[in-house]
């Protein structure tokens, strides 16, 4: 019996660091990891390196498992595996070049990380987007959401077994990408918008498209409830899986969907409205229980609410001009912002510092996925690996926000 | 030798049985050839029927329909660089899947297709099954031990344990059926194949249907400990692609995972030809006691004819649908005349079947009554087949306690009280 | 609030505000007790991010800048202070563990350590790496040669 | 028996199986690979399974397969492969128990050695008809009894139930207590 193989330069003595925090009620497990190390099979205990070539690590995450028979003892995340220096890239562009750059962190929810840019650029220069372009703005962001969720779904349910439902779901984000192509001209990294506004006006057929999928899609949404809401095996593996509760999301900086589920009523569309979104009537949805079927059920309760937005969009897009008077060349004045939106997995924030140039000095991501998964630790502890699987799952990260 | 061989045919008993090797070893070799082409043949269908499970195609490029395809697979595993890890003890990972097969193969030797269409009818029939198809969970730890990894390790004990735990319920379930067989004016009942599907013909009655709902409850503990017996989804943990990447064959390729692969399929196929064994009649056609009669006969021995013709149509059909681009020719040629091959072989069990009932007693009257018998076994195994696919269709993986807690707290009881209850309500109604 | 704490450091804390957004500029010395304070008194409870912002030219180096949100509140505001090359701050991961993963960035990004926190190493790039990349000093193409050419076996990563 | 049946039991068969017995024995005690030697136990065991089936006793070959074959060995691997095959392999594979182990070993050669050579009349002088269909039924007379009868074994065979019975809830209270 070998150890765990670490061939890399890191770690290469395989041991396990301290956990997430010092904070006595985050820690939920009475598990140790300070214990010195012991060779494994005496102590019972097994290193498993789960990573950065898994089917269930969702790109290239790696998870290194302390486990007692299956059981998890405590685990560590070694990220970075796709660190592309994003910030750096920012502060040798100008802010117009930048701007396709932020499509490729989170790539699922290219449209979103845009929007979010966009909007702190044009908080820098102090100016507002028009009504069209925000009302289209919202739209696309929020169809962004339901294919970021769809993606999730499929997925998530793919690591919990069921492997149906994601071609279910590709069938529908399919829908969603073909109106962002014929919109854009692309359909992952699509730079729809820009500063100041949109480039694009709307193709002819922009609000049919749109109406079309409103009516497809609920049903398809009420398929994968039936094939796994009442689901006894479903609910089985996902109730009572990776609790946290909603103290400790706060306190761990957990935002979005894992945060609602664990009955924070929290989105920054309704707490800190942006773009137009104070003008559409939504709810937010939450879970009490904060474990992995609550964070489901409150996803597909989210793609319910983005149709309900995006039919509100749809049908009041105001006529006007798409683009609102900025320079040709940008050049904020001195001064620094903090801008962040609600992106599928959480709150997804912008810190631009401008030195008065047409290059930003520093552009700091603040990243959903990269905050979320700090809490991997204290939901799994105690759980079995294949709760592992479903908790990096229901986390929802997207390695590209992670690394950077 | 021909004397041998003459001599077998009008024999009523398996070969076994009658103690003529020659047919014996003819019976094997047809299993043997039998079950890897029926292999690949689920190869094809699984992916197809999962394809359309899930709105896509499926197999589309090699043969029309991807009908090829299972064929370029095997080529592919068979000319696949077959890899030893350095840190794999070479000895054990060399003979696990040797074992696998053997084990999941040798179970074929008991399984009767028809009255005397089995290698042999042993006395202790059913219990040779459970025992030796047992042996393929050694297999799975050897091979998981052997690979030197954490995923094959982990994948080997959940396999032991979840196979030492469902074999409980299972024999309990079987034991259930056995006592079934028992009810008869003798009182004493059998544990050979043959036996307990005859012991149906005599009490009237499939024992799916026996002391309802007694015999479904048994019924459906087997049909739910025999998936979890195969590793098949929603018990596939063994092999739980999203957790274990692929479980104890993680480190297995080209010959030896085909091995592995063949072994699944062969134990899925053994496991529901038990269930069908046990409780759907084994080789009966339906109502064999209510529709008997020389016009009910020939009926029924038409039904073989009738699948070929049905599928015949199908590939004529899908020929005639396929595009009339100048690249799909030798696709729809391909396809037209693998529907010929199809409607031949409709057309000569057409012959049988007409030849048999004209003259019952002769060759073709018995090869026409063995036909049946095969063909409706197969049938009723067909449907556990795609039941197997069906699930992995639907279903998520359960987890590892969970699994356990369903085996030793829901299954376990409920067969050990079906069995005790059958008791009790035989003796009475005896 | 902004009176409170002003009348609590003197000329330690500047209350600003850009484009409607609050922060407190602070001097380095007073950051631990302010950001407690943050937490406990005014319910700032969710330390939102943590960044810095290098410029060379200057004498101390280094922006720190903390944003916080309060959920009673609904409300944001930004502490920032100035720090030399080589100097360390206290950990904040005692009051939000949030703080762990992203003080580990700063350090990885630009070399800044942080007293008390538990595991304090390179995040996103390997251990071993020299430099810190998100300093102004260190060029786009720079890269550490030798960790690519000892792990990586190639001469250069790009 | 069908009449005109081959007899299978050739001392072909026999000589094969009782050596590969032998073989797979003696590579489960030489066999530094604690998983190697389980292999070997296993072959043995299947060997005397088939044996058992050579005498006309398929019920207990069966049970052979299930019990040792099927259920113990697997359980026995299960234990073996968490435990530590390297260190193992580094140990004295005997103690110093051997030369006792030699003594005994030899005194039973010596035994059997000596019945072949003398005892002509402690055999009997051929093999005894073994019905094929009876022996099953033969084992649930004597276990369960017979036509309202109670068995040879009843009782014994109960008693031995109740000891397993009564070691299986000692097994499960001695894990309980400890977590």
């Amino acid at each position: 019996m070998t150890d765990a193989k670490t061939t890399d330069a890191r770690r290469s003595d395989g041991t396990l660091p301290n956990a997430v925090s010092t904070r006595s009620h985050v820690i939920a497990s009475h598990l140790d990891l300070d214990t010195p190390e012991k060779p494994y099979l005496d102590s019972n205990e097994l290193i498993l390196n789960m990573g950065p070539q898994h089917p269930a690590t969702h790109g290239v995450l790696r998870v290194i498992l302390k486990l007692d028979g299956e059981k998890v003892l405590g685990t560590e995340c070694v990220i970075g595996y796709l660190h592309r220096g994003v910030e750096k890239i920012a502060e040798n562009r100008t802010y117009t070049m930048f701007n396709p750059y932020v499509d490729r962190m989170d790539y699922v929810a290219a449209i979103s990380n845009g929007l979010g840019y966009c909007q702190a650029v044009e908080k820098l220069l102090n100016v507002e987007a028009p009504p069209r372009a925000n009302y289209i703005r919202v739209i696309l962001t929020e169809l962004n959401r339901i294919s970021s969720h769809l993606l999730w779904l499929g997925t998530h349910a793919l690591d919990i077994g069921a492997m149906t439902p994601l071609f279910y779901t590709f069938r529908d984000r399919e829908e969603i990408l073909k109106i962002f192509e014929k919109y854009c001209g692309a359909r992952l990294t699509t730079h729809a918008f820009r500063i100041g506004g949109l480039q694009y006006e709307t193709y002819p057929g922009f609000e049919k498209d749109v109406k079309n999928f409103l009516t497809f899609v609920p049903s398809k949404i009420d398929d994968y409830e039936a094939l796994l809401t009442g689901n006894r095996i479903w609910i089985e593996r996902t109730k009572n899986v990776g609790v946290i509760s909603g103290e400790d999301c706060i306190a761990l900086g957990v935002t979005g969907p894992v945060l609602r589920a664990s009955g924070v009523k929290w989105d920054l569309r309704k707490a800190q409205p942006y773009a137009n979104y104070s003008d559409f009537d939504f709810e937010i949805p939450t879970g009490e229980n904060g474990d992995t079927f609550d964070r489901y059920i409150v996803r597909m309760l989210e793609m319910r609410q983005s149709l309900r937005i995006i039919e509100q969009a749809v049908n009041g897009i105001p006529e006007g001009p798409i683009m609102a008077k900025v320079p040709k060349v940008i050049k904020p004045p001195v001064g620094e912002i903090y801008h962040s939106i609600e992106a599928p997995k959480g709150e997804l924030g912008y810190f631009i510092v401008s030195d008065g140039s047409t290059q930003p000095y520093r552009v700091r991501v603040r990243p959903p996925s990269f905050v979320n998964l700090q809490a991997l630790d204290l939901m799994v502890r105690g759980m079995l690996v294949a709760d592992v699987v479903a908790v990096i799952g229901t986390i929802d990260i997207v390695l590209g926000e992670v690394d950077r | 030798m021909l004397n041998q061989f003459m001599s077998y045919l009008g024999s009523t008993v398996p070969p076994g049985n009658a103690g003529n090797q020659l047919w014996a070893l003819i019976y094997v070799l047809i299993i043997f050839a039998g079950v890897s082409g029926a292999v690949l043949c689920m190869n094809w269908i699984e992916r197809k029927l999962l394809a359309h499970f899930q709105i896509r195609l499926g197999p589309m490029r090699v043969g029309p329909h991807g009908l090829l395809q299972p064929f370029a697979d095997g080529l592919k595993l068979l000319l696949k660089e077959d890899i030893i890890p350095a840190g794999a003890d070479k000895f054990a990972f060399w003979v696990a899947p040797v074992i696998g097969l053997v084990a999941a193969f040798t179970v074929y030797s008991v399984i009767p297709f028809g009255p005397s269409q089995a290698v042999t009818d042993m006395n202790i029939g059913i219990l040779f099954m459970l025992g030796v198809s047992s042996l393929g969970a050694l297999a799975i730890v050897t091979a998981g031990w052997a690979s030197n990894s954490h995923y094959p390790l982990m994948g080997a004990l959940r396999s032991s344990a979840q196979l030492v735990s469902y074999e409980v319920a299972m024999g309990m379930a079987v034991v259930s059926a056995i006592l079934m067989t028992s009810f008869n004016t003798k009182g004493t009942g059998t544990l050979s194949m043959i036996g307990i599907v005859e012991a149906q013909y005599e009490q009237r009655v499939w024992f799916l249907f026996k002391f309802f709902p007694l015999g479904l409850l048994a019924f459906v503990v087997f049909a739910i400990a025999m998936v979890a017996e195969t590793n098949r989804a929603p018990f596939d943990l063994p092999e739980a692609e999203s957790e274990l990447t692929a479980g104890f064959h993680t480190e297995y390729s080209g010959l030896r995972w085909s091995f592995f692969m063949l072994a699944e399929y062969a134990a899925m196929m053994a496991v529901s030809s038990i269930a069908v064994t046990l409780w759907m009649g084994g080789w009966m056609r339906p109502f064999p006691n209510l529709l008997q009669g020389p016009g009910w006969d020939f009926l029924f021995s038409l039904f073989p004819a009738l699948t070929f013709a049905g599928l015949a149509a199908l590939t004529t059909f899908g020929a005639a649908r396929m595009p009339t681009h100048l690249y799909f020719r030798i696709q729809r040629i391909g396809l037209a005349a693998f529907g010929a091959v199809l409607g031949f072989v409709a057309l000569l069990l057409l012959v049988i079947a007409i030849a048999g009932r004209a003259n019952a007693a002769n060759l073709a009257g018995r090869f026409d009554v063995g036909l049946g018998h095969v063909y409706w076994f197969l049938l009723k195994v067909a449907i556990f087949m795609y039941l197997f696919i069906w699930y992995r269709a639907t279903w998520p993986r359960y987890r590892f306690d969970q699994l356990m807690a369903v085996g030793w707290k829901v299954m376990l009881p409920v067969s050990l009280g079906v069995l005790i209850v059958t008791a009790i309500v035989g003796v009475i109604l005896a | 609030m902004v009176e409170k704490y002003k009348k609590r450091y003197g000329s330690g804390l500047e209350a600003l505000t850009y484009l409607g957004q609050n922060y407190f500029n602070v001097d380095r010395s007073l950051i631990p007790d302010l950001l407690r304070l943050l937490n406990s008194d005014d319910e700032f409870d969710y330390c939102v991010d943590l960044t810095a912002v290098h410029y060379p030219k200057r004498e101390k180096q280094f922006d720190l800048v903390w944003v916080l949100y309060s959920f009673p509140r609904n409300e944001r505001i930004r502490v920032k202070t100035q720090m030399k090359d080589g100097e360390s701050i206290a950990s904040v991961v005692s009051i939000w563990p949030t703080a762990n993963w992203l003080e580990r960035e700063v350090f990885d990004m630009f070399g800044i350590r942080f007293d008390g926190h538990p595991d304090m190493k390179r995040i996103l790039l390997p251990d071993g790496w020299e430099g810190y990349p998100l300093r102004k000093d260190y060029d786009i193409l720079q890269q550490d040669k030798k960790w690519v050419r000892i792990n990586l076996g190639i001469e250069s990563g790009q | 028996m069908n009449p005109g049946a081959a007899p299978v039991a050739t001392p072909f068969f026999f000589y094969l199986l009782a050596g590969t017995a032998i073989v797979g024995a003696m590579l489960m005690i030489t066999r530094r690979n604690a998983v190697h030697s389980a292999l070997a136990l296993i072959l043995t065991l299947l060997s005397v399974a088939g044996l058992y089936l050579m005498l006309y006793a398929p019920f207990v070959a069966g049970v052979q397969i299930i019990v040792y074959a099927g259920g113990i060995m697997v359980l026995f691997l299960f234990v073996i492969m968490l435990v530590n095959i390297e260190r193992i392999s580094k140990e004295r594979q005997f103690n110093r128990m051997w030369p006792v182990g030699l003594l005994a070993s030899c005194a039973l050669l010596a035994l059997f050695l000596g019945a072949l050579a003398k005892g002509k009349s402690l055999l009997p002088d051929r093999m005894m008809p073994l019905p094929e269909s009876a022996n099953t039924q033969g084992i649930a007379a004597a276990l369960y009894g017979d036509a309202g009868r109670m068995g040879q074994y009843t009782f014994a065979f109960e008693i031995a139930s109740l000891l397993l019975l009564v070691a299986i809830l000692g097994a499960v209270i001695m894990t309980k207590k400890k977590i």
